[in-house]
């Protein structure tokens, strides 16, 4: 079967998932990377949405963070504070997935503002759970589709921390969780480089090449010494992802 | 003890030009009813503080109701930006808009505390981003134990909380259930509240022992509007109008077509306009 | 994910000599049957943390399992004094108990900072009394906007947590309701955590959707023991048995009448001596 | 129908309650006088015990501040750490009863501990809520029997703070709230002097001679310049009260 760059995305993030991750899930492609895991080879895999649902099982992916489906399948669900208090800065989540408008070499990343933040070219969201998710999960796994005015050399605003400007930056600001460890995107995969802590490309999806993926990103793009070729999505898991956004499709009424 | 009133009464004496509110709701229970009743009465100079400023804040900017916006993330969610939201931030329309944002995290704390009647609220974050550079309000206390820096926020205390609940019994007590968010911090951390509800009933009968509820004597006045959550969702009753939020992107991109919008959906519709969209209890959301 | 063991394998896991352990339960749901086992199992030099340390610890007390007592009431609520505590302060029998005192607000606070990962709590209060003369863990914070100084206790974070709750399915998910107390704080502020139980069903079936449940991964290990609470109760199962309360005030007052009863009712017995307390599910407590 | 000096108390703390109140309700005679006032002029009277029960109507006193009685008949029940946080601190309470071992003349409390507090005579049980009661609630009404060893000169141990060495105390701590307004004993009823906030007898019980309450005090009483005796119970307040008790022993199997 083929596939399109964004399932891949969505598939080799899911493949990094396992039984025993609790992950704080955030919309979008990560939301569908989750719930792939545990729609396949994770069944067991915890999922919480910072919407206050505790170990949710939605049959559809939900639109935004606080769907009903999110609370109509989950253990229960517990009030915003609580969320930010007992359970993210309590240090229970294995795994926080992010995106972002821009990211840099160090996978810090922007949703805040372009351009100067008291007179703002583009205004973005802003962080949202983000910089708490960045600091208090176990690791990060960062999704984005790349495009050299989203990885970028310089950061305007550094919404959520990831390794600052190298190897250590962490420590010195008293964190003790491991930060971002991957970066899925829809042409590779990358991961620090553990000397520097700057992202390199450990693995290409099928079919993309060392250029492809060099244009598609604004520094110099470090590539491992053992670089690999991401396995191509199998039948199951294209038939899973594909079924949840069609039942998700049907659900909402709309593209999702 | 909460009085029941109408929706146009309870923004009458709830709402305050000049105020700081908070209409809160995470996706789920926005008190969008309410939202258009300030509109209407064409409420000005609000502080409008919300976590997640979508849809509700977007017409309440962009029809000039706000000079300042507190929050921490102000997108539509699933869906791309707030244009009214951005067109003030960017364009200064239809007047400057003053910001000062935080993360989800400070904002659930600081509605915690505030709640909790305590000047400011302590956690852990903030950690090597730039946010504290343009938030002065962002500041540390030293752990009196281990030395540890951790960031602080003020407490939220609003002149007004607005939510949106599912049901209200005879002695005006307010039950939510379902996502709920930080409206119960939100009301509790207000001066005055009012809540818009789905259903009066004549008493909540069988409930879970810890169920969320606010005591009628927390809340200062109650307005009974079905429906009044959408395009949000009000859980047992009705679903999320993904579609409504889908269509807003279009609706809302441009000044023109926000002004028509508004003028044919606010100005020109009271309260009941939301009662079509109410479901009874139980049978829209199974 | 949390294991299902016996009460004699879970006390031997969770509970180790030297630990800072909370068995908390307020006035409901105490996990009496855990405390006999860890008398049966001579567990040594423990912390004892408790806000309301009534008869399980004035047991655990006076059989010498205790060398520090961290607490804010220590009396048998509506009947009196504790005399194995009392005893152990007054006259160290039988040895020397260090006490950390506090109030039940800067307890509960200090539980609730635990279960936030945070390493101290803020709150108003202490004001004007002695308690921070003789308890150094008594500090102060500046409120970094209006200039309050404010009350600080450590975070509560102890080595174990041992409660009992009403019930888990399955998954190892546990369920509790009622007066809810402190014990889910305590689990999560806990390293480790041992939960007895009045059942074990598939699973939880319909329920209220913001239901008092600790997630199978937050907690250690469960254990099957029906009746566990007596003569606590367990809401919808079985009643408080206000007779024995009144009743310990005569057995615990003399040394002698209270390791008689020890040695008849806690070393010369099993965890299955509670099975005679336990009653169906909303039968014994309607 | 004579009355016990304990009724008496009970009913003249009830009479002291609206139906607007917001109660903290401790154990015993508060618990006594609370539910008496629910009962009769109070309907509407709302009553929170700290186990986290609000708006709870008992129809027996409970025996502990937790009792399944309590829960099964409140409003809704709230964890404890939210009560102290949300109800207690969020000063949302009107009034706070109180008793104690020991009071001194500004109305300040121990049950702490008799003796060096290292090595005590007698060790008390403690706080418990009682020093954020006192200082979080609107005003605290104290109910205790007389007696010199309790109403005593000089307090080994301020467990709960009244009105410190005398008026203006509480304002220099920062406290905005009344402190004890009324002590309410077997015997009398007293409040503090508006000048110096010493507490004196406002009103005798029946019968009751201003020997008798000096007999029970260990400081020279001061006698309220326009001193009035206590309205003698009710027959409908003596009925209501002994129905409760009668209720409350059968409950139980206990004398309460």
């Amino acid at each position: 079967m083929s596939h399109t760059p964004t399932e891949m995305m969505t598939i080799a993030a899911s493949r990094l998932l396992t039984n025993d991750d609790i992950c704080f899930v955030g919309i979008g492609a990560p939301s569908a990377a989750c719930n792939l895991a545990r729609l396949t080879h994770a069944p067991g895999i915890t999922l919480i949405y910072e919407s206050g649902t505790l170990s949710t099982r939605p049959s559809v992916l939900p639109l935004s963070i606080g769907d009903g489906e999110l609370c109509d399948t989950a253990l229960t669900t517990v009030p915003v504070p609580e969320m930010f208090r007992y359970w993210l800065q309590g240090g229970r989540i294995t795994i926080g997935f992010l995106g972002g408008a821009q990211i840099d070499r160090f996978a810090n990343l922007n949703t805040t503002v372009v351009g100067d933040y008291d007179a703002p070219k583009v205004r973005l969201p802003g962080g949202g759970g983000a910089p708490e998710i960045a600091s208090n999960c176990g690791q990060i796994f960062i999704t984005m589709a790349m495009g050299s005015r989203a990885f970028v050399e310089t950061l305007p605003f550094i919404t959520s921390f990831g390794h600052g400007t190298g190897k250590g930056d962490r420590e010195k600001l008293g964190l003790r969780t491991k930060g971002p460890t991957r970066v899925i995107t829809d042409l590779c995969v990358m991961a620090p480089d553990p000397e520097t802590a700057e992202l390199s490309v450990i693995s290409l999806h099928p079919g993309v090449t060392r250029e492809q993926v060099q244009a598609g990103c604004g520094w110099p793009l470090r590539f491992a010494a053992d670089l690999t070729e991401t396995p191509a999505p199998s039948a199951e898991e294209l038939e899973v992802l594909r079924g949840l956004h069609a039942r998700t499709r049907q659900a909402h009424g709309v593209a999702a | 003890m909460a009085k029941f009133v109408s929706l146009q009464e309870g923004i009458e004496e709830v709402l305050r030009d000049g105020d700081q509110v908070s209409m809160e709701g995470f996706t789920h229970l926005i008190p969008h009813a309410a939202g258009h009743e300030a509109i209407r009465q064409g409420r000005k100079r609000l502080t409008l503080i919300r976590m997640t400023p979508d849809l509700i804040y977007d017409q309440m900017i962009g029809t000039g109701c706000a000079e300042k916006l507190i929050f921490s993330w102000g997108g539509n969610p699933g869906v791309g930006s707030l244009h009214r939201l951005r067109d003030a931030i960017e364009n200064g329309w239809p007047h400057r808009l003053e910001i000062e944002e935080h993360s989800h995290a400070a904002m659930a704390n600081a509605y915690e505390a505030g709640a909790a009647n305590l000047p400011f609220a302590v956690f852990r974050g903030y950690k090597g981003v730039d946010l504290p550079k343009v938030n002065p309000n962002i500041r540390s206390v030293t752990c009196p134990y281990t030395g540890e820096v951790l960031a602080t926020v003020p407490a939220l205390r609003p002149d007004a909380a607005v939510i949106h609940a599912l049901r209200a019994d005879r002695e005006g007590n307010v039950l939510l259930e379902g996502i709920v968010g930080v409206q119960k911090e939100a009301v509790l951390a207000a001066k005055r509240s009012l809540v818009t509800v789905e259903e009066i009933v004549e008493d909540f009968g069988p409930r879970n022992a810890n169920a969320v509820i606010l005591p009628s004597w927390t809340v200062t006045a109650i307005a009974h509007v079905p429906g009044g959550a959408y395009p949000s969702y009000a859980h047992g009753y009705y679903k999320r109008a993904n579609e409504f939020y889908i269509g807003w992107d279009k609706i809302a991109r441009e000044r023109d077509s926000f002004l028509s919008w508004i003028k044919a959906n606010v100005l020109e519709k009271g309260p009941d306009a939301f009662a079509q969209y109410a479901r009874p209890r139980r049978q829209a959301a199974e």
